[in-house]
Parts: C-alpha cells; structure tokens; sequence
C-alpha cells in the first residue's frame, strides 16, 4: 500500500527533495536560496507558458521520458524486478536521447550524444549493483530486499560506494554533469523543450531522484532506519560533492566508471561470490 | 576538492551572507551618485548643465520666444549619473543642480512624478511614451533655439533698421 | 561522434557575459577549426570622440567603452591630455588615482577568475569567489559613488578625496579581504578537479607570447614579464614599490593564479599607497586646448592599453585611437582552439578575459 | 605628467614592410598597434612599436600622405597579430590592405568610412 | 488559468544579452547573482535559453551588428514574456545616443516593459527592476494581452505578421 501511495505521489515528493536540494546547494554557497515551494512554483509557471514544438515527435519523446521515468519507479517500487526497472530507466533515457537527437540543434545532438555516454557509464554499474543484491539476499524482488534481515551494505560496501559514486552520473551532478552541462551546450538534451513539454523533463527529473534514493534505501535491507541515514548520507555526500568540484570531460567519466568504479563494484561481488 | 568539502559543509551550517535587500532598507551610501534635482527657482539658464551633460539628458526648450522663458526638461532615465552638470553649475552651492543620494525608481507601470526632475517627466503619464516624447523634445528644443536665434537675428536687424532710420531722419 | 557537428558558441551564450560569436567545427567534441566574429558591440566611439564631445567631456564617453577598465579609459585618456595641455596632477591626486586603479583592478581579476570557475562547473568557487569582491564594491561604492563607472577622473586632478576615515576603512577592509583573497588562492591553487580541468589547457610558450605580442595576465602567465606599469611612467609605481608577477605555466591554470597573485600584490600597492598618502591639493586648474599628439600606454586589468591623442587647438581633438588588451590578445586566442576540446574553450575563452566592448569599441 | 620617449621613423609606403622586416626583432621589441590619421584629405599611417626593456620608448614608423585608393602593404607576415588592425584600418577608413576582407566591425552597407572626414 | 497564473510571479526565469553595453550591467548583473544579493531568492534563475525564459534583460544601445540576434531572441521566447532594459543605454542609447552604430535603445527592435534606470545599475537597481517586470508580467498574463496590443509598425519592425 506505502509503495503503491509513494508512486502515485513521486513527483510531488520528487519535487520536494528538489525544493531541499536547491536550498541546500544554495546554503552551502552561502548564499539564501529559494522557498522550499520553488520546484512547484516552476512547475505551475511552466504550465502556463505557451508551448512551442518543434515537431511532434521530439515533444512526445519528451512525454514519453516522464512516462517511462515514472513506470520504471513503478515497477521498481510494486515489487517487481529490480533488473527490470534498471531496464525500464534505460528506455527513458533513451527517449530522452533519441528526442534530443531529432531536432537539429547542436546542442541538443551534442547533449544527446553526451546522455549516451552517461549510460554507457552507469548502466553496466546499476546492474552489477542489482546482481550483488541477487548474491546477498538471493532474490531480485524489491519486497525480499526490504526483509532481508541482514545489513546489505556491511556485505556490499564497495558496491554502496560505486553507487555514491555513480548517482552524480544519474542525477546529472558536478563533477559528471557533462550531459546537462549549463555552461557548455545549455540543458543538452532538453534545450529545445518549452512549456509545457520542458514540464515533463523538469519533473522526469524529480522522480529520478525518488528512483535514485530509493536504491540507496536498499541498501538498509529491513532495517529501515539504515536505510533512512543512508538516504540522507547520500544526498548530502552528493550535494557537497557537487559543490567541491568542477566538471570532468566525458572521456574522464568513462574511464573512471570502467577504470575505477565498475572493477571496485565486480571485485565486492566477486568476493562476495567465493566467500 | 577535499578542501572544498569542508568549506562546502562549513558553509551549510553557517549563516548566509545574503542581505534582504527589498524586504529589509538597504540605504545607498553616503556620497551616492543619484537622481539629480533641479530647483527652478534659483537657475539662471546659463544652458552650462545641458552642453555638458554626455548622452543629452538635460535639455532646455525655449516656449516662449519672445520673453526667453525656457524651461529645464531632464530625462532620469537617460541620464548616466556621472554628475558633470552638478560640478558646472554656477549654483551649485546653493542647490539649484543637487544629485540626490538616492536612485531613480525603475520605469515600469507608471511614471514618477517629481516637480524637481523637470517639465518633460510630470507631462507624461504612460510610461512607454518617455523614450518618444524624449526624442521629440530632442528636435523641438534645436528648432525652439534655431527659432530663437532667429528671432534674435530679426531682433537686432531692426534694431539696426531703426537706428539706421533715426539717422536718416536726423 | 565521428561526424562533424558545427556547435556556435556565440553571440548570445550562458557562459558569455558579451556578445562574441566562436564558430567551432568539431569532431568527437575536438575542435578542427574556428571562426571568430568580434565585431558584435562596434559602437563607434572613436568617431564620436572626435565630433560629437569636446575634450572636457569625452571622458565619460571612453570610460563606457567598458566597465571592466572603466578607470584605465579614464587614466589613458586623461595622462595624454595632460600632456598636450600641460598640466600635471598633483600628487594626492595621482595617488587617488592609483588607489582607484588598484581597486579596479582587484575586483575585475576576483570575477574574471571566478567566472572561469563558473565556466569549468565548478559553481561554488564562483560564489566564494565573487563573495569576496562584494567588499571591494562596497570600498568603491565609498570612495567614488558609483560601483562600475566611477568618472573619478578630471583634467588636472581628480574629483573626490578620501578622507581620514575613508582611508582608515579602506585599510581596514583590504587587510580583511587579504585573508579571504588569500583562502580562494588556495582552491585555485591546490583543486583537483579544478586542475584537472585547467591545468596544460592552451599552453601558450614563451616565444609564441612574444611572436603574437600578448599582453597583460596571459602574458604574464606564459613567464613575459611586460606590464605597462613598469614599462611606462604614468602613475607613481615606483614609489610604492611595483613588482611584476609572473608565471611560467602558460595554461588557463596559470592565467587565474597570475591574477590571484596580482590581487594579493595589488592589495599591498593600495596599503602602501595609503600609508604614503601625501597632503595637498586634489585639483589643479588648466589653461588653454590641446595642441600635439602623445602617446600613452596604461595598464588595464587585462593587459596594456594604448592611447593615441592628438589635438589640433581646438575644443574638439583630431584623433583618437584606443588599442586595448583583448584587441592584441584576441590574434592568438583564435589559433589556440585547434585541437583542444569543446568542453574546455569555455574556460580557454574566459580564461583571456575577453573583453569585446573593449576591442570593437 | 608623462613624457613618452618617442622615436619617429619616417618612411614611404613601399618600403615600410622591409624597413620593419629589418629593424623588428620579436624578442626585444613588442609591437602594439597601427594608426591611421586623417590629415585633410589625405591618410597618415603610424605602425607603432614598444621596448619590452627600456622604459616610456616607442618607436613610430610613419608614412604621410598616403591618398585613399593605394594599396596599402600587410605587416602580417612579420607580426601575424596584425591583421586585426589592418582590418580595422580597411574599416574605418575604407583603404585597401593587402589580404584582408570588409566587415570586422562594420556590418551595415551603409556606413562607409566613419573616421574619413570627407564622408 | 488563474490558478497556474498566481505562481508565475515567484520563478521568473531569466535570459540576458548584452546588445553593446560597456559590459557595467552585466557585471552586476553576476554581481546579483553572487551570494550578497542572490537573485534565487526569488526563484529567478539565469537559464541562457530564450526557449525556456520569461524575463529578457537586455543590456546596452542595440548596435546595428547586435540588432538581428536580439529580434530573434524575443521572437524565440514563449509568450507570456517581459521585456527590462537595464542601464541608461537601454534607454534611447544613454552615452552613446545618436551613434553611427547604434540604434538608440531597446525599444526600437522590440516593446519594452521596464527600463531600469542607472550608469551602470547597482543590484539594488536590479531587483527593484525585476520586482517591478513580475507586476507587469503578472497583469500581462492576467489580461493575455501577448502580442495583440503591439503597433502595426512593431510587429512590422519585428517581422512577423500573426502572433
């Protein structure tokens, strides 16, 4: 019942965690931030403002990314596999690639190209992450997870740093935010949506904060109140990172998510395997 | 970026360094370069302020030909604040040119009417017609002068046509 | 990514406070070729300085040619009448002058290298950056009342004192902006991401500085040691003990520590300028019109700037010419693209801290 | 007040190129921009040099007289920064330099030679 | 939409371009964005992307180069929109009036709905001028007076012909 509620309501509380978000990067730059109300305050500005598409299927595509964001949380939170929502995440940001990628803006081919190599990056992690949690609790159900008696990442710590590592990619933050990248092609991906169609990615977005966090929760297993500090770890070790660095090439993501990142991850389910 | 870390978690905790300019004052400064207010009263139309003043925001238009009566236009919002019609003016001191010490309300839904900024800016009530209006009184203030000089030219021309008459007569 | 995509960085661009079109033909994100426009903000200044304004007020035309060395405009324009007209400032005044330079100075290095922090993702060393310049502002907003276009200058001295307490608040506030100026000298120093994203980017060497004649920080940054301050008497350097600070790096990494450390030395001029401040008149009177032509090269916070007055005896001169920084800097910024990545000519072009109202005028 | 040490070298249109090829050597001389003056009617051109190592000198080479339709020699090869004033000087003064195109700075058709008083 | 209508005033997104200002405006224009006076406060944002703004702050005369790039700018900009002219030269060209370059001022390209006086703008300036284009915006999309009550000759000037 809790999940079915929390699916209904991940944009809303998508957009809160965005709200404390942005209030938080602004305290950490010393500065006063906005209201915490600021994400919805966009939102209903956004839905007033006269949209314009440039054709309809670079604006579906833009829908479709909301839909298949929200449907992957779904199915990651119904209690289904949880492969299957890190399959049902790739198609979303396919949509979003695919639709950047059929208009004629460079920017947006640019960014569209960058999200590819987001994906080549974090996609081989998320799986790597949900096999471990298959060797750990023997199951690929999110509700064998949440009673796993153990503590997941006491057997799966390498990996619970993979994924720190791995969220900066996902959420699009400093130091690999190279796909949104504000300062080098404007949004990527979303700088030819407007209005109401810009709408659907903005709050996509929000929920790929609740799908993000809800992975870390995992990691509690049925001690809830782990599960809980980790979230909050999570999102502030995410934050001050963001805030302590600058933006890395594509190349550098790459290679540090094949490099560093997914043999520290194969190595912890490796041992984990042998022992 | 370690270093940054920390600061970046300082900061977190520490209060902001933002001032809550609209909610809270924050006065200008003492010697703020402001709007500047002219005083009718006291001006001896010596025209310095206007030919001195960069972009043209000083404009006098003679109305009255006859009796010279002028009238001093100023233009806020054109106006670049350096302050080289207060450091000319004759009458500084006793404040017939001042530069206030505080800024110009932006023009935005009405126009801010202040007897001290000139006839131009208490003439006009839609704001969207001052940069018009402005230009307008551009061209009208050369043609009231041209006229004038005219005027003055005619004026001494008969002047002399009489003169010349009385010594004939004579 | 193997194809070419032509990615245009200009005229209106996030990263970009001006309009200056970068036309990049790239290629896996490795930029082939560029095309450079930098004629956007050709206002035509110099042909108004010569019909429109006369010689008494054509400073605060020059002064707008730009914000950034808005009091360098000021300096150039103004040491080159005085020299025509033959009038020479006292010395209060030309202490003032420096002072106001300086501090000039400081604030336009705190933001340029803050906004190369801004372009490189890193978004709170933006922030720490520019905080700390808001005391600088603050210092100006004091002394001249205005926080861009200060017009402190005037033929034959300058407009405004300072007075005692001025003086002791100006000390008082540099002395706490050194600390701070001196912290973020240390992220920039010491950042790994921040290296990592500036550091062997544009290297420029030694000898192509020379051959392309650069000037100011980017020089400085590449071990030239030319600073029109040393090179030419225009204000009382000398006396408060000018050094020039140079690098040998020649990357945008060095470009941003050469201006932290001239922020740091800049500080140290104004405090010694204060401590030294002789008493005296501000302002004296001038006779006469210009008459001749001078030349006179001032330091702007991006490099030396040039003028070239000449005067024909009456109320409007006959020629004005401004060479500025970016107009000498630009010829070597368009061959350093070639092979870099897209992702970095953000930082490369800030790291030159265009200024293009400067260059087109 | 300054006093700029300046030296003037005076020279004819075809051969101020080789007089600078001669005399400027990158490593000690630093060349900072060229000049163009309108004397009634007729263009006066100032390439003008600065010393990384003497202080307040600058040496000038100047070419008078210079009428508006000749074809005026590019210093590029020398000093390859230097094409952006040869532009600028085709601008504003509608002259022919060698190598270079209309429109760094002006854009509109219309306006023709700002700094030429005839026009 | 007046339900939608009464948020818009707290997140006025931004899109700045210098049309050949001095640079002045857009300084503080950073300046504002800096922790002192942070703009964010008001959910103001500088986007850099015309089809994701609300607020188009240009700063400078318009010289004729700049001319085409800031019609096009507006065009781009969904309505409902608002238009601040920063800085004196915004208005009819301040210091550089009647330049040979220049096009005296924001107006004669596109409508504009505040002009925010000062040479250059202090941030103070700058947020009164924003509080004051929210009022405006916010009457703008109450009355959904878009583009209709433009002059034949603006939307001449502007070329287009419907909306």
């Amino acid at each position: 019942m809790i999940s079915v509620i929390l699916t209904i309501f991940a944009p809303i509380l998508g957009g809160f965690v965005y709200g404390i978000e942005r209030i938080v990067r602004a305290r950490m730059q010393s500065r006063m931030g906005p209201p915490l109300m600021q994400p919805f305050y966009d939102f209903f500005k956004l839905m007033d403002k006269r949209p314009i598409m440039i054709h309809s299927f670079h604006a579906l595509m833009g829908i479709m990314y909301f839909i298949a964001e929200w449907f992957a949380l779904a199915v990651l939170l119904l209690g289904n596999d949880l492969l299957i929502a890190v399959f049902f995440h790739v198609i979303a940001v396919l949509a979003l690639v695919i639709g950047a990628s059929s208009v004629r803006s460079s920017y947006s081919v640019l960014g569209a190209l960058r999200e590819l190599m987001h994906m080549i990056s974090y996609e081989p992690l998320m799986v790597l992450m949900v096999v471990s949690f298959y060797l750990v609790v023997g199951s690929f159900d999110i509700k064998d997870v949440l009673h796993y008696n153990g503590y997941p990442i006491l057997d799966l710590p390498l990996v619970f740093i993979a994924f720190l590592l791995t969220i900066p990619m996902l959420l699009q933050k400093s130091p690999f935010d190279v796909a949104e990248a504000h300062q080098e092609i404007i949004g990527g991906p979303e700088i030819e949506y407007s209005g109401p169609f810009y709408e659907a990615l903005y709050t996509g977005k929000w929920i790929e904060y609740i799908y993000v966090f809800t992975f870390a929760f995992l990691f509690g297993g049925s001690h809830y109140w782990l599960g809980a500090i980790l979230v909050i770890f999570a999102f502030l070790f995410i934050n001050l990172l963001d805030n302590s660095t600058a933006r890395l090439d594509f190349r550098r993501m790459v290679k540090f998510a094949w490099i560093v990142l997914i043999p520290m991850a194969a190595l912890n389910v490796i041992l984990l395997a042998l022992i | 970026m370690v270093k940054m870390f920390i600061e970046s978690f300082k900061n977190l905790f520490s209060k902001p360094e933002t001032v809550k300019y609209p909610f809270e004052p924050f006065p200008e400064p003492e010697g703020f370069r402001g709007t500047i207010l002219y005083n009718e009263e006291l001006c001896i139309f010596c025209d310095k302020c206007e030919n001195v003043c960069p972009p043209g925001a000083i404009l006098f238009e003679i109305v009255d030909i006859e009796t010279n009566k002028r009238e001093y236009n100023y233009n806020p919002y054109l106006c670049i604040y350096c302050g080289a019609c207060v450091d000319v003016c004759p009458k500084a001191d006793e404040g017939c040119l001042t530069q206030a010490n505080t800024r110009t309300k932006p023009l935005g839904e009405e126009v801010v009417k202040d007897k001290k900024l000139g006839y131009l800016m208490n003439r006009i009530t839609n704001p969207k017609e001052v940069e018009k209006a402005w230009s307008e009184l551009e061209i009208r203030a050369k043609e009231s002068r041209e006229k004038y000089a005219e005027y003055k030219k005619q004026q001494r021309m008969k002047k002399r046509a009489q003169a010349q008459t009385k010594k004939e007569n004579s | 990514m193997g194809n070419k995509i032509v990615v245009p960085f200009g005229s209106q661009h996030i990263a970009l406070p001006e309009p200056v079109s970068f036309l990049f033909d790239t290629k896996n994100e490795i930029i082939t070729n560029v095309k450079v426009d930098v004629g956007y903000v050709h206002r035509g200044i110099e042909k108004a300085a010569i019909t429109k304004f006369e010689f008494t007020n054509v400073s605060y035309l020059l002064t707008r040619i730009c914000g950034f060395c808005s009091i360098t405009h000021a300096g150039g324009y103004h040491h080159g009448i005085e020299k025509l007209l033959d009038v020479e400032a006292p010395k209060r005044a030309e202490y003032i002058r420096l002072i106001i330079t300086e501090l000039d100075r400081i604030h336009s290095h705190l933001l340029a290298n803050a906004h190369v922090a801004e372009v490189a993702g890193y978004e709170n060393l933006f922030m720490q950056g520019v905080k700390d310049r808001e005391i600088v502002m603050d210092l100006l907003e004091n002394i001249t009342g205005n926080r861009i276009q200060y017009d402190i200058y005037t033929i034959g001295g300058v407009r405004r004192d300072i007075s005692k307490e001025t003086a002791e608040y100006i000390k008082k506030q540099l002395l706490k902006l050194k600390d701070k100026v001196l912290k973020v000298y240390d992220f920039y120093d010491t950042d790994y991401t921040f290296g990592l994203k500036t550091k062997g980017i544009s290297y420029i060497s030694l000898d192509d500085a020379k051959k392309y004649n650069v000037v100011g920080p980017i020089a400085r940054a590449s071990g030239l040691a030319t600073d029109a301050r040393a090179e030419f008497d225009y204000l009382p350097y000398d006396e408060v003990g000018f050094e020039i600070q140079t690098r040998t790096e020649g990357d945008v990494w060095a470009r941003n520590i050469v201006r932290q450390m001239e922020v740091i030395h800049s500080i140290d001029l104004i405090l010694r300028a204060i401590d030294n401040l002789p008493e005296g008149d501000i302002k004296v009177k001038y006779k006469g019109r210009p008459k001749g032509e001078t030349f006179v090269r001032v330091e702007a916070p991006r490099g030396e700037c040039f003028y070239y007055l000449k005067g024909n005896g009456t109320k409007v001169l006959e020629r004005v010419r401004v060479r500025v920084p970016t107009y000498s800097n630009i010829p070597i910024l368009k061959e350093l693209f070639v092979g870099e990545k897209y992702s970095d000519a953000q930082p490369i072009v800030l790291s030159f801290d265009p200024c293009m109202s400067c260059t087109a005028r | 007040m300054i006093n700029p040490n300046v030296e003037i070298f005076e020279t004819t249109l075809e051969k101020v190129v080789e007089d600078i090829k001669n005399w400027y050597d990158y490593k000690k001389y630093h060349y900072v921009t060229i000049n163009g003056v309108d004397e009634g009617g007729k263009l006066r051109i100032d390439w003008i040099f600065a010393d990384y190592n003497e202080k307040n000198k600058m040496y000038v080479f100047r070419v008078t007289d210079v009428s508006f339709d000749t074809l005026i020699p590019s210093i590029a090869n020398i000093i390859p920064s230097a094409w952006m004033a040869e532009w600028e000087l085709r601008d504003m003064f509608d002259v022919e330099v060698e190598n270079t195109q209309k429109g760094i700075f002006i854009k509109d058709p219309n306006i023709v030679a700002p700094l030429r008083k005839d026009k | 939409m007046g339900f939608f209508s009464k948020f818009r005033k707290k997140s006025p997104w931004i899109l700045h371009y210098n049309t050949g200002g001095c640079n002045g405006c857009d300084i503080e224009i950073l300046a504002t964005l800096a922790p002192k006076y942070d703009i964010e406060r008001f959910g103001a944002l500088n986007r850099g992307n015309p089809k994701q703004a609300d607020i188009l702050l240009v700063t400078g005369p318009v010289t004729k180069n700049c001319r085409d790039v800031l019609r096009r700018l507006y065009l781009e900009m969904p309505e409902p929109k608002v238009v601040v002219a920063m800085g004196a030269c915004g208005h009819g060209g301040g210091v550089f009036r009647h330049l040979y370059n220049v096009e005296n001022g924001v107006d004669n390209i596109i409508p504009v709905d505040v002009w925010i006086p000062g040479c250059a703008p202090n941030p103070r300036a700058l947020i009164d001028g924003i509080v004051e284009a929210i009022k405006i915006w916010e009457k703008k999309s109450k009355d959904k007076e878009y583009m209709k009550n433009h002059s034949k000759e603006m939307i001449k000037n502007l070329g287009v012909n419907d909306d």
